[in-house]
């Protein structure tokens, strides 16, 4: 698929009770929206690892859209409150390591809100477009690029303006 | 987690670094690049096949102060350790001092007389390392046996295997002392700001007492040999009074109220080449009196006086180079602070000619006399009825900004300099390194070894060895220097003729 | 038949490593005995062609510290491969990255003119800078590139096994060193320390209650740290519950937190993401400001989870070095 | 990508996409999708089939696997949640276990979502990839058999709750029926008469209410609420508060002396039961055939209790009435005003829930007048009006003492109507044409009926309207604009004015009538947030429960063993809520009569080995199922406990929680899947 233009590539967490059965709904309504995400079920969303979120940028996503039950009505109590706690302090370590903070979005949608997933998966592929790629794997490439021509530069390195000139030199042999 | 597992999440990674390798199969380095690990000479001759100029390179950068940015302060101590792995009590040690002055949080006295006692025991320790097994080697094995002997083995041959199990059993039981209280002695976590993290148990003081006299009676042991091989052998001491080895160069160290040595704390002494002394100043002045120099042909930076200026590599009555480590800290102070020391002391400038010593080999005696000095402080700290008081931190309250701390490390002054933001999070970051203080002098001795010999083009298969010596008297830490390669370094030469065409690489040996 | 031959080699690594091997103490002299030290440039010198003219695993182990920071090391690390049965990276740096791998968060151009321009004490009006090339005269020193991006020796090369630790114990490389040369060896690719966490042998791990959740996070710059108390029921973040064990918790007994070296389990993927998720789960607030609240104990998340880890870790550096 | 499950047997993946006729194939190539997951190690077979879900597709699948030695299943259909159990089943069927299957949602999440053709297709690739890749790791389960405590609660007592509690009784199972009134009988029980067939509501409702105040399996709690709900299908815990009504149920034999001689001789309270148009004393019952015929007495006007409450949350004795109604009780000594909120605990496998739901506020319409206008009624203020039993004994004398000789009846009042509520209520026409019917008769007035469409769909309705037609009602189409007294003639004077555009006559006509009706729309109760939570159910956006399919499923819920019945679910007539009320009753029975049902096995397990003890996971299970275990220094998870989040499993630092269906290396595989196909 490399001759198509770049879309923005989505991984999404669903919690099965709320978010996944809203996008059923969505389905069922007819409702249209982008096709950028692939939606991986979890039964909670207290069940999504960071480490699933860092894996999916990792293999190429450009974005991921975690969804789970509003506050106080996750199916199992409180998954969804253990998932905000890490969303944020995760959100605020993927800033550190230099990805904006919208590439990864963490929305409530409960089973009702079929519309809601419509605009929220509209809204961010519109958003990742605006971003450009992410493409972490094609970035391992440009990073070792960019150091063989550095070291091919080694060699025609142009003779740089420099202080301790040979008359100095000469001079400090001579004085010892 | 089942094989299959691992294999699934292997692929990403795998797939990342099989497209790196496949572009990177075929790794070659021009040979004249290659330094595989070593310090590198690159020595250009003239027409009369005399050096006209060696350069001293060190090859790496790692770039320690950058990569601490954003970092809670009190992990400085632990990050900055990892500078490195020979001297990580000393960095350590300077950082957590500088979170002292960050915080403005004054020890507790039991937390100092422990981190002092900390202190003393991993530089008696790095010394004893210095001594028998990196530089060492070249007297007590002598400087023309063959390389695979010039290192522990040979020492262990030389003086016995009995006397080999006391080094290495020695150095164990001193590192005890910095796990007791570091955890590690690699890279220990005892400091934090206001003082330590853990106190000495009444129970365990007995068995470091008993080590503290063996200590003292070790250093002194240490002396004699040192005596014995190389002062009784006129050709050693020949070779250390030689011209090839010596440098008028100033000299920095630190020294208690008393101007006498001292490893831990006190303020910075320099002397010029005649023993004056050109200024006294503490760690947070550091910036009016110390400034690097950057040469475009090595990622060290040259370290020189700030008032004196960047002269160049030059040596004299009004250089601005100086030199730092035990030779350079016995010329910058009074004397010892300890007796046994002193009386060393005393020895040693009268048998070389009174200060200050200009012979950069003599720092293997100066280094012998400080383990002596070392000793008997831990002997002291530890027959100090409050080494084993629990009260041995006291926590900061005020808002951090900046702060620096020094101390001596075992191969010269160091000085860790933080600034934060208000949580505590360093904005700033810089380190100027005992083997960056030394770098002028040591890029010297290593021109002026090769300068004195090599003639007519006539290169010795031993040169590099003679070269080394000069450079291995510093006990150089290019880690430090470069916050880059480890501890010690072996050298390579590259020779050029006036042609510029390399006519020769030289490797140890 | 002759013993079998061993080499050691450091690439960006502190040297600590070497200092471990060295602290064999007494054990040393036994390891000298049953093996042939071929290389090893803390202790002795050698020839980088005498290493080249070796036939292809003639050495039988090569334990190499250190993380790969530049093409002269990463080509070592490929001959050393072609030339060992087993290559074994030792440490953190060569395990995981270690303390040099935190510089994947920032970029060479940011080290380089902080270290030549911008420090305090650097008084350099031309900005001059080391040359990879140099020029003067006709004479031209060469400097190796430093990469851009710190890489794990297994990102490099194939890896047998690893030894943990920054710095590795010398139990642990003995017990490595035992099993190396009597040939029981766990499967290809094993990390040779127990795979639990840490608090399967910390001395504290009874001090801490069933219930531990967080209100807030005490850093140990502004807080007294008790001597017996685990670290989380102190508030304090500890890295143990995430990290493998085999150190016998050291630097707990040093009375401070573990901070992670030994890396994760072999069943975690990423250690600090690992870290945080449980860390955070604990938190007691429900809504986001009294959660940020609390998280503003952790005010480096990447230094506090990634300390030894960043090369290893999944995003392995910071994605716009520059931005 | 390993093809080897656990290092052991190869994997042989058979995958099939279904076309769903059109509702696939029009959006997505499916032969094209086959062809590409052909080509993926681990596949034997790729097929796309027309029905996958149909008799033939699942015997396609038993065949392949036979034939073929498959041991993986993947089908990419429609969402899991809807044909899963279909597909695990024909893998079992096939000799699998069942759990070697995995579902594609390449429908609701595909197909219906997406216009083009070409990216649905690639995202449909994907999405098989992944299933592909993650199947590959699907380990046998065996499912758990949880045993179903046969009694059920009902929530709530109207029609519904009433019907399918008869129902389930009858059925020989233990009923608790809660309601939260003084009596059940919910809305019906204040109407005059039903449509179509104009019989009395009272005469069908009140047999069955006093069958189930008397009926042996149904334990009757009213003036009761559910407050706390606990546990899973097969096994919930409950908590019931019984009010206090300072009567003791056991004791009152319903003789009711005690209200005669209460020492407020007039009834001067606000009657909720009759809307508030008729009076009651602070010792009542609700009317006169109430279930259960026990009456109560309101401690807010009851003069032996002092006004506020206690900490407790009860009321005070001030013991400064005569206590007349004590006396009149006499040694049945049935009154005791020191009764307390009663917390009950039970046990039951099922739960339906029948809350019904509340009228539209008219006042939410103001240029309607209610409540500014005191001739502007309410539909249900005209049922009790009307009624016999009501407050006027059933003349319509309005709030002014007239007759009206002229009545407006306004539909669609907070229904269709984008201001307030935009959906139809359903009964509203019907009901409006009921009570034209019944006030003509009481009144012989003129009666407008005002509506925007008459909506009559059901048996004998169409002919009710034209019944009404021929009885002279006049029908207006059009939605009023307002109702004002503001009169511009004379004989507009002293009368309601509706000013409506007759949308078939073409013009604004205004109508002066003496008495205006709003027909009033069906709304969720004001407290379904609350017992939406409590019983862990959806809503809605309107905010009636949400069933879990409209078509397939309309009385379940998302929570297993929770079902709906009646207007809670959303607005509809006595003959669809009764028949609803059977339909979930049957499906408790259902269950009940299995005896068990058969748990998701998505449990987590500690790895007793690798766990660490670091006691990181024990404050994150809501059910309590992980403990410690001091001797061992180790967590375990009780299996019966855990519900299968798999938060604890996200959480373990160390990675030595697993989760079967979701672990860790099924979901990464999948990931891995998803981004592999671009």
């Amino acid at each position: 698929m490399s001759e198509k233009p770049w879309t923005p590539r989505i991984v999404a967490f669903f919690c099965n009770w709320c978010t996944y059965t809203a996008a059923d709904l969505a389905g069922v309504s007819r409702l249209k929206y982008a096709a950028n995400a692939r939606v991986i079920r979890v039964m909670c969303s207290g069940r999504i690892d960071p480490q699933f979120i860092l894996d999916a940028l990792n293999r190429g996503a450009d974005g991921v859209l975690i969804g789970g039950c509003h506050p106080n009505d996750c199916h199992y109590v409180e998954g969804n409150y253990k998932m905000l706690r890490r969303f944020q302090l995760l959100q605020r370590m993927l800033g550190d390591m230099g990805l904006e903070k919208e590439r990864v979005r963490l929305e409530w949608i409960s089973a009702a809100e079929g519309e809601k997933v419509k605009t929220v998966m509209n809204e961010m592929v519109q958003t990742l477009t605006r971003l450009g790629p992410l493409g972490i794997p094609k970035r391992w490439d440009e990073w070792d690029k960019e150091m063989t021509e550095m070291e091919h530069q080694a060699g025609a390195q142009e003779p740089v303006a420099c202080n301790c000139g040979i008359a100095k030199i000469k001079a400090e042999v001579a004085h010892v | 987690m089942d094989k299959a597992t691992q294999d699934a999440f292997n692929t990403g990674n795998a797939l990342a670094n099989a497209a790196y390798q496949s572009k990177k199969r075929n790794v070659t380095i021009d040979p004249v690049t290659r330094l595989e690990g070593h310090g590198k000479i690159d020595i250009y001759l003239d027409d009369k096949g005399d050096v006209e100029r060696a350069y001293f390179q060190v090859p790496e950068l790692r770039g320690f102060e950058v990569f601490s940015l954003g970092r809670p302060a009190e992990d400085m101590p632990q990050i900055t350790s990892r500078i490195c792995g020979v001297c990580p009590t000393a960095h350590h040690m300077a950082a957590t001092k500088a979170l002292d002055d960050l915080y403005k949080v004054e020890p507790t006295s039991a937390g100092r007389k422990i981190r002092e006692l900390v202190y003393n025991a991993f530089t008696l320790e790095d010394h004893a390392l210095h001594v028998f097994v990196l530089g060492g080697p070249d007297f007590i094995v002598g400087p023309e046996a063959p390389p695979e002997l010039r290192n522990i083995v040979g020492v262990i041959g030389k003086v016995g295997l009995e006397a080999g199990r006391k080094v290495i059993s020695m150095r164990r039981r001193v590192r005890e002392i910095i796990s007791y209280f570091g955890g590690k002695v690699v890279h220990p976590v005892l400091g934090l700001p206001g003082g330590v993290s853990k106190a000495l148990k009444k129970e365990d003081l007995p068995k470091f007492q008993q080590l503290a006299t063996d200590g003292v009676e070790f250093a002194e042991w240490t002396l004699q040999i040192f005596k014995d091989i190389v002062l009784k052998n006129p050709d050693y001491v020949k070779m250390i009074l030689s011209d090839t080895y010596t440098h008028k160069t100033c000299y920095m160290g630190m020294v208690d109220e008393q101007n006498k040595v001292n490893f831990y704390d006190g303020k910075l002494r320099v002397v010029d080449c005649d023993g004056k002394e050109v200024c006294k100043f503490t760690a947070q002045q550091y910036r009016e009196f110390v400034s690097e120099h950057v040469e475009p042909w090595s990622y060290m930076k040259f370290t020189f006086l700030k008032q004196r200026g960047w002269k160049g590599f030059v040596e004299g009555p009004d250089t601005g180079i100086y030199g730092v480590g035990p030779l350079a800290r016995l010329n910058a102070a009074d004397g010892m602070a300890t007796p046994k020391a002193q009386a060393a002391c005393e020895e040693y400038f009268k048998t070389l000619g009174g200060k200050p010593v200009h012979h950069t080999l003599a720092t293997h005696w100066a280094r012998v006399v400080e383990m002596i000095q070392a000793a008997e402080r831990i002997e002291q700290l530890l027959n100090d009825p409050e080494i084993t008081s629990p009260d041995v931190r006291r926590a900061p309250t005020s808002v951090p900004k900046e702060g620096m701390g020094v101390v001596e490390a075992p191969r010269g002054t160091l000085f860790h300099h933080y600034q934060t933001d208000e949580r505590g999070c360093i904005t700033m970051a810089n380190m100027v390194v005992a083997t960056g203080n030394n770098a002028a002098r040591i890029a010297m001795s290593v021109e002026r070894a090769a300068k004195g010999l090599i003639k007519e083009g006539h290169v010795t298969e031993g040169l590099l060895n003679k070269v080394e010596m000069a450079f291995r008297a510093y006990d150089p830490c290019l880690g430090c220097a470069t916050h880059a390669l480890p501890g010690h370094m072996p050298l390579m030469a590259h020779i050029y003729d006036h042609r510029r065409q390399l006519v020769q690489v030289l490797e140890q040996s | 038949m002759s013993k079998p031959k061993v080499a050691f080699y450091w690439c960006a690594s502190c040297g600590g490593c070497e200092e471990t091997v060295v602290d064999l103490a007494e054990d040393i002299l036994a390891v000298v005995e049953k093996v042939d030290i071929v290389l090893w440039p803390v202790a002795m010198d050698f020839k980088y062609k005498d290493i080249e003219a070796m036939a292809d695993n003639s050495i039988f182990a090569t334990l190499l510290n250190g993380a790969i920071r530049s093409t002269e090391q990463e080509e070592m690390a490929h001959l050393l491969r072609r030339k060992s049965q087993f290559l074994i990276a030792y440490g953190s740096c060569a395990h995981t990255g270690g303390i040099p791998a935190l510089a994947n968060q920032f970029s060479r151009e940011q080290i380089l003119k902080f270290n030549y321009e911008d420090a305090p004490s650097v008084v350099n009006e031309n900005k001059v800078r080391p040359q990879l090339k140099f020029e003067e005269e006709g004479r031209s020193p060469h400097l190796p590139m430093l990469w851009d991006t710190v890489r794990t020796l297994d990102q490099v090369v194939e890896v047998d096994f690893y030894i943990p630790g920054c710095p590795p114990t010398p139990k642990l490389t003995k017990t490595a060193f035992d099993a190396l040369l009597s040939g029981n060896l766990p499967p290809k690719g094993s990390v040779l320390a127990p795979d639990m966490a840490l608090c399967g042998e910390c001395p504290r791990k009874d001090s801490k209650p069933i219930d531990v959740v967080f209100t807030g996070f005490n850093r140990s710059a502004t807080t007294i740290l008790d001597p017996e108390k685990c670290f989380l029921a102190q508030g304090v973040v500890c890295m143990g519950p995430a990290t493998r064990s085999g150190c016998e918790a050291q630097c707990v007994d040093g009375n401070m937190p573990c901070t992670g070296c030994f890396g994760g389990t072999s069943r975690v993927h990423d250690q600090g993401a690992k870290m945080l998720s449980s860390l955070c789960s604990n938190i007691e607030s429900k809504e986001e400001a009294g959660i940020n609240k609390t998280l503003e104990g952790i005010p480096d998340p990447v230094g506090t989870f990634y300390r030894y880890g960043l090369a290893k870790s999944i995003l392995r550096r910071r994605i716009n070095p520059t931005a | 990508m390993s093809v080897k499950q656990n290092g052991k047997e190869e994997v042989r993946i058979g995958f099939y996409v279904c076309h769903c006729g059109h509702n696939i194939a029009a959006m997505v190539d499916c032969p094209e999708v086959a062809k590409y997951i052909e080509t993926l190690p681990g596949v034997v077979l790729s097929r796309d089939y027309k029905y996958m879900c149909s008799e033939p597709g699942q015997d396609l699948v038993q065949q392949d696997i036979r034939e073929y030695k498959l041991n993986r299943v993947v089908v990419a259909s429609c969402s899991p949640l809807l044909h899963e159990h279909t597909f695990r089943s024909a893998t079992e069927a096939g000799g699998l276990n069942p759990f070697f299957f995995h579902m594609v949602n390449i429908r609701e999440h595909n197909s219906w979502v997406h216009t083009d053709r070409k990216e649905a297709t690639e995202k449909a690739k994907g999405l098989a990839h992944a299933a592909i890749q993650r199947v590959a790791h699907h380990k046998a389960l065996e499912t758990k058999r949880v045993e179903i405590n046969p009694a059920v609660l009902v929530v709530g007592g109207g029609i519904a709750g009433i019907h399918a509690a008869m129902t389930l009784a009858n059925a020989g199972k233990k009923v608790y029926l809660v309601e939260r009134e003084p009596s059940i009988g919910g809305h019906m029980a204040k109407f005059d008469k039903t449509f179509p067939t104009l019989d009395c509501a009272a005469c069908i409702l009140t047999p069955k209410m006093s069958e189930v105040g008397c009926h042996p399996n149904i334990t009757l709690w009213t003036y009761s609420e559910v407050t706390k709900v606990d546990g899973f299908v097969g096994n919930f815990t409950i908590q019931v508060k019984r009010k206090p009504r300072y009567i003791d149920p056991d004791l009152c034999t319903g003789c009711q002396e005690c209200i005669p001689s209460c020492v407020f001789k007039e009834p001067k309270f606000s009657d909720e039961f009759n809307e508030g148009l008729g009076k009651r004393k602070p010792v009542f019952i609700s009317f006169p055939q109430a279930t259960p015929q026990v009456v109560v007495i309101d401690p807010e006007v009851c003069l032996n209790f002092k006004r506020g409450k206690n900490p407790d949350g009860s009321a005070i004795v001030s013991d400064k009435c005569k206590k007349t109604c004590v006396d009149a009780c006499g040694d049945k000594k049935a009154i005791d005003f020191t009764q307390k909120d009663i917390v009950e605990e039970i046990k039951v496998g099922n739960i339906i829930v029948a809350t019904g739901f509340k009228t539209f506020d008219a006042e939410r319409t103001p240029q309607y007048g209610y409540g500014k206008h005191k001739n502007v009624y309410t539909a249900l203020e005209i049922e009790r009006l009307v009624n016999a039993s009501g407050p006027t004994g059933g003349d319509v004398i309005m709030r002014d003492g007239k007759t009206p000789k002229s009545i407006g009846i306004i539909h669609c009042v907070g229904s269709r109507d984008y201001k307030t509520n935009k959906w139809c209520s359903r009964v509203c026409c019907m009901y409006s044409m009921k009570l034209a019917h019944l006030l003509k008769e009481h009144t012989d007035a003129e009666i407008y009926s005002f509506y925007i469409d008459m909506r009559t769909p059901g048996k004998g309705y169409e002919e009710f309207y034209n019944k009404m037609l021929e009885e002279g009602v006049h029908f207006v189409r059009g939605r009023v604009g307002e109702v004002t007294d503001w009169a511009f003639t004379p004989e507009e004077e002293g009368k309601l004015v509706i000013r409506v555009e007759d949308t078939l006559a073409g013009y604004v006509r205004r109508i002066p009538v003496d008495m205006v009706v709003l027909a009033t729309g069906l709304e969720p109760q004001a407290d379904a947030q609350d017992v939406r939570r409590l019983f862990n159910m959806s809503c809605g956006s309107e905010g009636f429960f949400l069933e879990r399919h409209p078509k397939l499923a309309p009385v379940n819920t998302f929570s297993d063993g929770i079902y709906l019945a009646g207007c809670c679910q959303g607005p509809k007539d006595i003959p669809d809520t009764v028949a609803q009320a059977g339909a979930a009753a049957a499906e408790a029975l259902v269950l009940i009569d299995r005896g068990y049902i058969e748990q998701e096995p998505n449990t987590a397990f500690i790895l007793d080995e690798e766990c660490s003890g670091c006691k990181s996971c024990l404050p994150l299970c809501p059910y309590t199922a992980i403990t410690y275990q001091e001797d061992r220094k180790k967590a375990v998870i009780n299996e019966a406990l855990c519900k299968g989040c798999g938060t604890c499993v996200g959480a373990c630092p160390s990675g030595s929680i697993v989760q079967n269906l979701f672990d860790d290396d099924e979901i990464f595989s999948e990931i891995a899947g998803v981004m592999a196909y671009e």
